[in-house]
């Protein structure tokens, strides 16, 4: 079950290849390309961090959305300039501390994920108590009310209208950079106790309580983890797009990344990776479900939406058919 | 070691356990015994935090001044103090492998934070190398070194036992609770299980807390035998006491 | 317009939505009480129900009376199905793993929704009987708002005849209580799971139906909110028990209209109140309120 | 092992993911991109746009002797979907223009990829002001939301005589509360009373009750009732003010002219005015005449004001190559900044330093289940 080798030899060769292939992608490919590899970078992120609380730990939180929510207004706010700012509040001027800020992209991407991380904490201090399917309803609930909250908050985040003119700092290097940080500190962190206690925490909790693990740190650590790369990797989306606004983070969103992670397989970094790159690719790849397809001799009428079918009955497919994800593992009695 | 005093658990109507006392002194070797859903479990479930009484109190004391209440706290927190069990129906983390399985009981001990293990910090890297060290003398000592990266569930049953009580050992636990460590063995098996919880006794310096059905394990090791029927106390005293007593007697002839 | 009659304009608006939640949220409650799991696809059930009563009206000749039994019965089975494809197989597996089936569905059958119903918002055709105005004073009511809340409370004196009273109810009963032991005694487990989706498919549908007639828009993505919100509903008033998802549905559905009318400040809010509200309940008292206490066995 | 095997499915992926594609050669068509709404919240918006761009590619398939072809990807009514569809329409099938999109945050989130891409994109309806705010590159050819939150406050206070109003405002569309914003402004200056808007209420898209809304509406008795929304919501809303009694004028926006508004809002949306860009009842223009035959045709039914905008979107990105006698991007952009006077479905279109459209204002009315023409107004 476990590779031999050292989990940081692997990485050092991974994270090698990977930079001659992204300095290779940068060179040769044209930006819609490049786009989608960033796009993958970001997903990996995202898959990481909920696969930590949904896979590792065994929580079933639904909540990615909202962090990724307050991950991505941090980076905007603090990023945008302030000329764009004034231009942005056109409709009810926001508040005054912050509207002379500009930041740097790695502070605000920092400050990204601790503002998220500490939303995490909060948020998690109370529900963590409840199991699978509340905490699931609970947490769905905890990121419809922080959208909610954004859509009404006009002097902090513009309401409906959202952000518009973040500056595109996010290219290849920093989506895969955030990733490869992602990676090795899921590596080491479930290489390590804690993440050994997690997993202790999904397989049994009464026998972890009675090992001396206290549940409920661990529990709100691994989701303010979970929560500070969301948040993060929502800061990455936003300077990728330059523009948010609060309908993006619906629980479509979630979604998506559940789908990523069950892909991948719960509890499997590796396999997130993978997933997560397959799937955001795929996401593009299999565009021509929705388009008219010319056989030469026959036009066959695309159906717009035919490619979330098939990516939802894939989802479905999985779960029942192998229940570790794609990438298999020993099957569980 | 341990005074447990008045101690009542209900469930809805059902009192599974009434105004139970016991004592239990250091480096004593102590049984409980019963028949089937006479409480004997739920005594451990509530020494270990797991239930909450409705009455009673539990006084542990791991050094001779030090008095702590065990009510009250959480699991977690009363096998920081150094009680640890293993569970009647095994609970051991089931994906996971044997050598892990014992390295988790390590984590309670663990004084890095969680940014030293990711970091892999020289202090975390010290001490996560004497966690391994110790967990692999451990499995050594359960004569599990050989499988250590097996997942837990594939062993057989004995194995498994052992297992859990390696990983109850990781906790440094002053006082061991012992859910029926020897069902489904045979009499050889239970011949050596009797050694080793001797063994242990004396090397990890160990006060212990046992239930158990095999009669002749409990008589062997015990030095005192607490005796439950329908959650009511029916006797104690040393083992040749017990035999001889005759609401026991009656209560194991009244239940097989 | 006086303010007493204003006040009994809201009133009778969160009864009326009120009844809403209640309806589809009994669907929920019986579908969670014997398999404890969140049947997410439970919205998107009662969005197909709607679009089934939709093109029966249209392009059927068949009355519209019989349509609204009809449809129903055909979201029943449909309902039947699903479990059959999505929810048997892992009866054994992990909770986790139940729930993300479910997600699927729910995402599967929306996005399938999309496909074959488009993605534009259609209009249903509301039958001009149940489109009228009542005045009572100062207060309009829809002649639909005065027949939701009836039917809601006839399925629901139906519905606990049913379980107490029959047989089939009380296996649904027995097997809420203890599924192991209800097996054990020669209860037809499938059989039994079965007639519940059944029914809480069929209740959904009515549900929707009875949605549709008051908010006549129809949209592929139309049951994801009520559902939630409904099995807010079911959560508050004690998940497994169908008076309780009838108490909660209303308690819903007027907290919904009392915050907007007290706080009109806070209308922006009004979306978040459902969840904030089941997060009160969920830290407060998590069996509802008419739940019964769950002690965990270890 | 495993890993390995990863990493080998991630060149794999990669290497496909170049392949995508690059099957088909650039010949001697004209490649127009259009991103539009086709799933999720706004598709039928999308729709009818797509509708319309259609429309006028089968009347003017070829310029400069070349054949035109568009290509539609969906955007799924997100951001994300939005700008990798832009990229995508830019990188993968080399277009040398962009039409879309219905909804101004998905225009928006294409707007830095055409800016960088130096392709220019010409918008049919997104009315935010901020889509062509510091964008050299981006186009549209409705007005913004400014003037349309001005016309319909001038309507209800110079026709309608209206000394009050309410706000109901959709807080999640960026359109509705901008719109609301611009109307409540227009109408306080026009009525010279900062009370004259006696209540703001707001609901979220994909709400379907509001009556506990209207009541407190119902109660303040305004004179009329500004409501711009989505046209399901909208509708819906309209029918339970007149269940609850409230019978006083409904004003919206664009976006209600839509055969679903009528279906889903019956009788109740009857007389309800609205602010659009076209009626198919007064033709403008012309061209309005060819659009508006060529519409029934194709369709067999009545155009709307979003189809009307694709086709002028598309017709003014060809007048513009044909002028230019050229298809290279930047020649386009140059002489779409330059558009004047250019005569479309919609009306004499004028594009100022924004590069947004200058040009009147049509307000309609529902009559007899019919979109009905009142009265254009004109820009200031």
């Amino acid at each position: 079950m476990k590779s031999k080798g050292k989990p940081s030899v692997i990485l050092v060769v991974l994270l090698i290849l990977t930079i001659v292939g992204l300095f290779l992608a940068s060179k040769f490919l044209d930006s819609y390309k490049i786009r989608i590899i960033t796009l993958s970078g970001i997903y990996v992120t995202l898959g990481l961090s909920m696969n930590l609380i949904n896979g590792f730990t065994g929580m079933f939180s639904l909540g990615h959305a909202g962090f990724m929510a307050i991950g991505a207004y941090t980076v905007g706010i603090l990023t945008m300039p302030i000329s764009m700012k004034e231009m942005n509040f056109f409709m009810q001027p926001i508040v005054p501390c912050l509207a002379n800020v500009e930041w740097g992209f790695l502070p605000a991407l920092l400050a990204a994920g601790i503002v998220a991380g500490l939303a995490g904490f909060l948020i998690g201090a109370p529900v963590l108590r409840l199991t699978d399917d509340y905490l699931a309803i609970a947490t769905l609930g905890f990121a419809e009310i922080i959208r909610v909250v954004f859509t009404n908050t006009q002097s902090l985040t513009n309401g409906a209208l959202g952000l518009k003119g973040i500056p595109n700092y996010t290219n290849i290097w920093w989506s895969w950079g955030v990733a490869f940080v992602t990676i090795w500190f899921m590596a080491f962190l479930i290489r390590g106790s804690y993440g050994k206690a997690f997993l202790a925490i999904k397989e049994d909790e009464v026998a972890a309580r009675s090992m001396g693990i206290n549940l409920f740190k661990h529990k709100v650590m691994s989701f303010s983890f979970g929560s500070f790369f969301a948040g993060v990797a929502g800061g990455l989306l936003a300077a990728l797009l330059g523009t948010i606004d609060p309908n993006m983070f619906r629980i479509t969103l979630t979604f998506n990344i559940l789908l990523i992670v069950v892909l991948g397989g719960l509890g499997n970094i590796g396999g997130t990776v993978v997933s997560a790159v397959v799937v955001t690719v795929m996401m593009e790849a299999l565009r021509f479900l929705d388009e008219s397809i010319n056989l030469g001799f026959i036009q066959l009428k695309g159906i717009p939406g035919m490619r979330m079918v098939v990516f939802s009955m894939i989802l479905i497919l999985v779960v029942l058919i192998k229940r570790e994800g794609l990438p298999g593992k020993t099957k569980r009695v | 070691m341990l005074k447990v005093e008045n101690l009542t658990m209900k469930f809805g109507g059902v009192t599974a356990c009434n105004n139970f006392s016991a004592e239990i002194k250091k480096d004593q070797i102590v049984g409980l015994i019963g028949p089937n859903g006479a409480g004997k479990t739920t005594i451990f479930n509530v020494i270990t935090g797991v239930y909450k009484p409705v009455e009673g109190q539990i006084i542990f004391t791991p050094e001779d001044s030090k008095q702590h209440l065990l009510l009250g706290l959480r699991p977690d927190e009363i096998a920081k103090l150094g009680v640890c069990r293993t569970f009647q129906n095994i609970r051991l983390f089931k994906d996971l492998s044997v050598l892990e399985n014992v390295f988790i009981g390590n984590h309670l001990r663990l004084g890095s934070n969680v940014f030293s293990t990711v970091l892999r910090l020289p202090n975390y890297g010290y001490e996560e190398k004497r966690m391994y060290e110790k967990s692999l003398y451990l499995l050594e000592k359960v004569g599990l070194r050989d499988v250590k990266d097996e997942k837990a569930t594939s062993l057989p049953y004995g194995m498994q036992r052992r297992l859990e009580i390696a990983r109850a050992l990781a906790t440094d636990p002053k006082l061991l609770l012992l859910d029926e460590p020897a069902a489904g063995m045979n009499p050889q098996e239970t011949g050596e299980l009797t050694r080793f919880i001797r063994e242990i006794k004396e090397e990890f310096d160990l006060t212990i807390f046992l239930i158990e059905h095999h009669m002749d394990v409990i008589m062997e090791i015990s030095e005192k035998i607490y005796v439950l029927d329908h959650g009511i106390l029916i006797a104690q005293g040393n083992p040749g006491e017990i035999q001889k007593n005759e609401r026991v007697i009656e209560a194991y002839l009244g239940v097989e | 317009m006086g303010d007493f009659s204003i006040l009994f304009q809201h009133l009778a608006n969160g009864i009326s939505l009120g009844s809403l939640y209640a309806l589809i949220a009994i669907g929920y409650t019986m579908v969670y009480g014997i398999l404890r799991l969140i049947n997410f696809a439970h919205g998107d059930i009662f969005m197909l129900g709607v679009y089934i009563t939709f093109y029966g009206i249209l392009y059927t000749p068949i009355p519209w009376w019989l349509v609204f039994l009809i449809a129903p019965t055909i979201t029943g089975f449909i309902g039947l199905l699903l479990e059959k494809i999505a929810y048997k197989p892992l009866r054994e597996a992990p909770r986790t793993t139940i729930l993300i089936s479910a997600i699927g569905a729910s995402f599967f059958l929306q996005n399938l929704g999309i496909v074959i119903f488009g993605g534009r918002p259609r209009a249903f055709p509301v039958p001009r009987i149940l489109n009228r105005v009542i005045k009572l004073g100062g207060v309009s009511i829809n002649v639909v708002a005065f027949i939701i809340p009836t039917v809601t409370v006839l399925l629901l004196v139906g519905l606990n005849y049913f379980i107490n009273k029959t047989k089939t109810g009380m296996a649904m009963r027995a097997l809420a209580k203890d599924y192991e032991t209800a097996s054990l005694m020669g209860i037809d487990v499938n059989k039994i799971i079965s007639i519940t989706f059944f029914l809480g498919s069929f209740l959904a549908a009515v549900g929707g139906i009875m949605w549709g007639a008051r908010y006549p828009q129809l949209m592929p993505l139309m049951g994801t909110m009520p559902g939630l919100k409904s099995f807010i509903a079911a959560v508050i008033g004690g998940i497994g028990n169908i008076t309780g998802a009838v108490i909660g549905g209303f308690i819903l559905g007027l907290g919904e209209i009392m915050l907007v009318a007290l706080l009109p400040r806070l209308t922006g809010y009004r979306d978040a109140f459902a969840f904030v509200l089941l997060i009160i309940i969920l830290l407060v008292k998590p069996s509802g309120i008419m739940g019964d206490k769950i002690t965990e066995k270890v | 092992m495993k890993r390995k095997l990863g990493l080998l499915l991630i060149v794999l992926v990669l290497l496909l993911s170049s392949q995508i594609g690059y099957g088909q050669k650039a010949d001697e068509v004209i490649k127009i991109g259009v991103f539009e709404p086709m799933t999720g919240a706004n598709a039928a918006g999308g729709e009818m746009t797509v509708e319309g761009i259609e429309l006028a590619r089968e009347i003017k398939g070829e310029v400069l002797g070349r054949k035109v072809e568009i290509i539609v990807v969906d955007n799924k009514s997100d951001k994300v979907e939005a700008a990798n569809a832009v990229s995508r329409l830019i990188e993968k099938d080399k277009v040398v223009a962009i039409i879309g999109s219905y909804g101004s945050s998905l225009s928006m989130a294409a707007g830095d990829i055409v800016k960088k891409a130096e392709v220019p994109a010409v918008g049919c309806s997104p009315t935010n002001p901020l889509v062509t705010l510091n964008n050299d590159y981006y186009f549209r050819v409705c007005f913004i939301d400014p003037f349309q939150g001005t016309v319909m406050a001038r309507y209800a206070v110079n026709e309608l005589g209206a000394k009050t109003a309410a706000v109901i405002q959709d807080v999640t569309q960026d359109y509705s509360v901008g719109l609301s914003k611009y109307f409540i402004d227009a109408f306080r200056e026009l009525t010279g009373d900062r009370n004259s808007i006696v209540e703001v209420s707001a609901y979220n898209t994909g709400d379907q009750d509001f009556t506990a809304q209207l009541t407190n509406v119902k109660n303040k008795k305004p004179d009329i009732i500004f409501a711009p929304g989505n046209y399901g919501e909208s509708a819906l809303l309209i029918r339970q003010a007149r269940d609850l009694g409230i019978d006083v004028p409904f004003l919206g926006g664009d976006t209600w002219e839509a055969p679903e508004f009528l279906a889903i809002g019956g009788e109740a949306v009857e007389g309800a005015v609205f602010s659009t860009h076209f009626t198919a009842e007064a033709p403008v223009t012309e061209e309005s005449g060819v659009f508006l035959d060529a519409y029934r045709n194709k369709f067999g039914k009545e155009a709307n004001a979003f189809a009307a905008l694709g086709y002028d979107a598309y017709m003014v990105i060809l007048d513009v190559i044909e002028k230019a006698g050229s298809v290279d991007s930047q020649a386009i952009r140059n002489g779409l900044a330059k558009v004047k006077g250019f005569v479309g479905a919609t009306g004499i279109i004028t594009l100022d330093q924004n590069g947004d459209a200058v040009k009147s204002a049509v307000i309609n009315k529902v009559d007899g289940a019919k979109f009905v023409y009142l009265t254009t107004v004109e820009p200031d």
